[in-house]
């Protein structure tokens, strides 16, 4: 119960692949204080719905892409952005 | 910049001309993109344009913004459809306004390899049969937050 | 090819564009050069454009007929004016339609710079003050009938 | 006399800043039997008006571009073509 005390909340967002892969395109979620983004994602990746995440994926924090080392803060909007298809 | 906008509703080249004509500069180009009716063989009923809006927005102004600072246009407007687009409608149109001809070409071209390169947009083909399929797409990468992707392209490729 | 023509009436982004539209090919890129007002520091009044209209009618028909077979256009359609033009308004028009981005950026590129290059057109500017002058041209070589002359060009150039 | 009776008339076109030089656009000349472009441009530049005419000029004959060594026919439109600025 401490960890979700203390857990950070995130407001997860998924589009397109991730989304239907999801079933929904929000979540919010909780992560252990000091996680960044891979460990965010890794954490999705360990059990369903999001276990067949790809090994490479890119994220947006708050509306920008982010590198696997971003510090994750109370209330970003995390992103797992799909390869794009623009145009 | 005079437009970057994601939108549902029809757009044309006409509204996208004149939002970079009237600077009066020299050369204007302008590209389009739509929705065949057919690919890879199969009649498309429609097609199904899902955004990150609020970021695609953004980042659509930004890839303005960097072909005018780095490709010497003085005007662009961008916009997206978002939503259903069918055979025949346009997806995509970029518009630019610069000083010289190859200024020109090469910042509408630099929006639109952009635009395939990282907006957030991903696009669920329909067809005629029922059937549908998430289109491949390209991987924006991971990158830090301030950090703006070049990509090269070659002017004689696909 | 669907239009290559030398007109001394305006010219116009939406007619060219409808030319080349119907094939729903997924790319069209349209390119349009204008008459500016001010050129190297003086005020213009008008853009008068000579032409040896019969043999540029030709040029003008081979240039587009080569864009659709070496770059991959499908259609392509030039307009280029005649006579007084004047700041603001349109002297040169292309629009093509391609199955894809690329081919449809060298196409109209190639365009643009065979006419720059080749085209048998000279023009006078004239000035707000009454002085005018032959503009600057572009040798296009002595050349055997059936040569067709390539320019390459820097897409990142002037 | 002779050469004239059995000179080749030639349509000339003059363009731009040549036609202001030779103050018209168009000349119906003569040249003699087997000249060639270059013999009709040195011909040219050989007296006014159109002394003035630069070094290399291209030539236009029935309206294709035309090297110095292609042969002049009777009735031939020749075209002297300034450097141009189209666009």
């Amino acid at each position: 119960m401490r960890q979700v005390e203390t857990g950070i909340p995130i407001r997860l967002l998924l589009f397109g692949p991730f989304r239907e892969m999801a079933g929904r395109g929000e979540m919010e979620i909780s992560v252990p204080p000091g996680s960044r983004v891979r460990d965010l994602v890794d954490q999705l990746r360990s059990a369903p719905p999001l276990d067949a995440l790809p090994a490479a994926v890119a994220v947006a924090v708050n509306r920008r892409f982010a590198p696997p080392d971003r510090d994750l803060a109370a209330g970003d909007e995390v992103a797992l952005v799909p390869p794009v298809a623009g145009g | 910049m005079r437009c970057a906008e994601i939108v549902t509703d029809r757009i044309s080249p006409d509204g996208l001309l004149r939002l970079v004509e009237d600077g009066g500069e020299g050369a204007v180009v302008l590209f389009g993109g739509r929705v065949r009716g057919r690919n890879e063989g199969r009649a498309v009923r429609v097609l199904h344009y899902e955004a990150y809006e609020a970021m695609a927005a953004d980042i659509l102004a930004a890839i303005g913004a960097e072909a005018i600072e780095r490709c010497g246009a003085t005007q662009v407007a961008v916009r997206h459809r978002a939503g259903d687009v069918h055979p025949g409608e346009w997806s995509l149109l970029v518009a630019v306004a610069a000083p010289r001809r190859a200024a020109g070409f090469a910042a509408a071209r630099y929006v639109v390899e952009q635009v395939k390169g990282r907006l957030p947009v991903w696009k669920r083909e329909v067809y005629e049969d029922g059937t549908s399929r998430w289109l491949d797409g390209v991987d924006p990468g991971v990158r830090s937050a301030d950090e703006v992707p070049m990509r090269t392209y070659d002017e004689g490729g696909a």
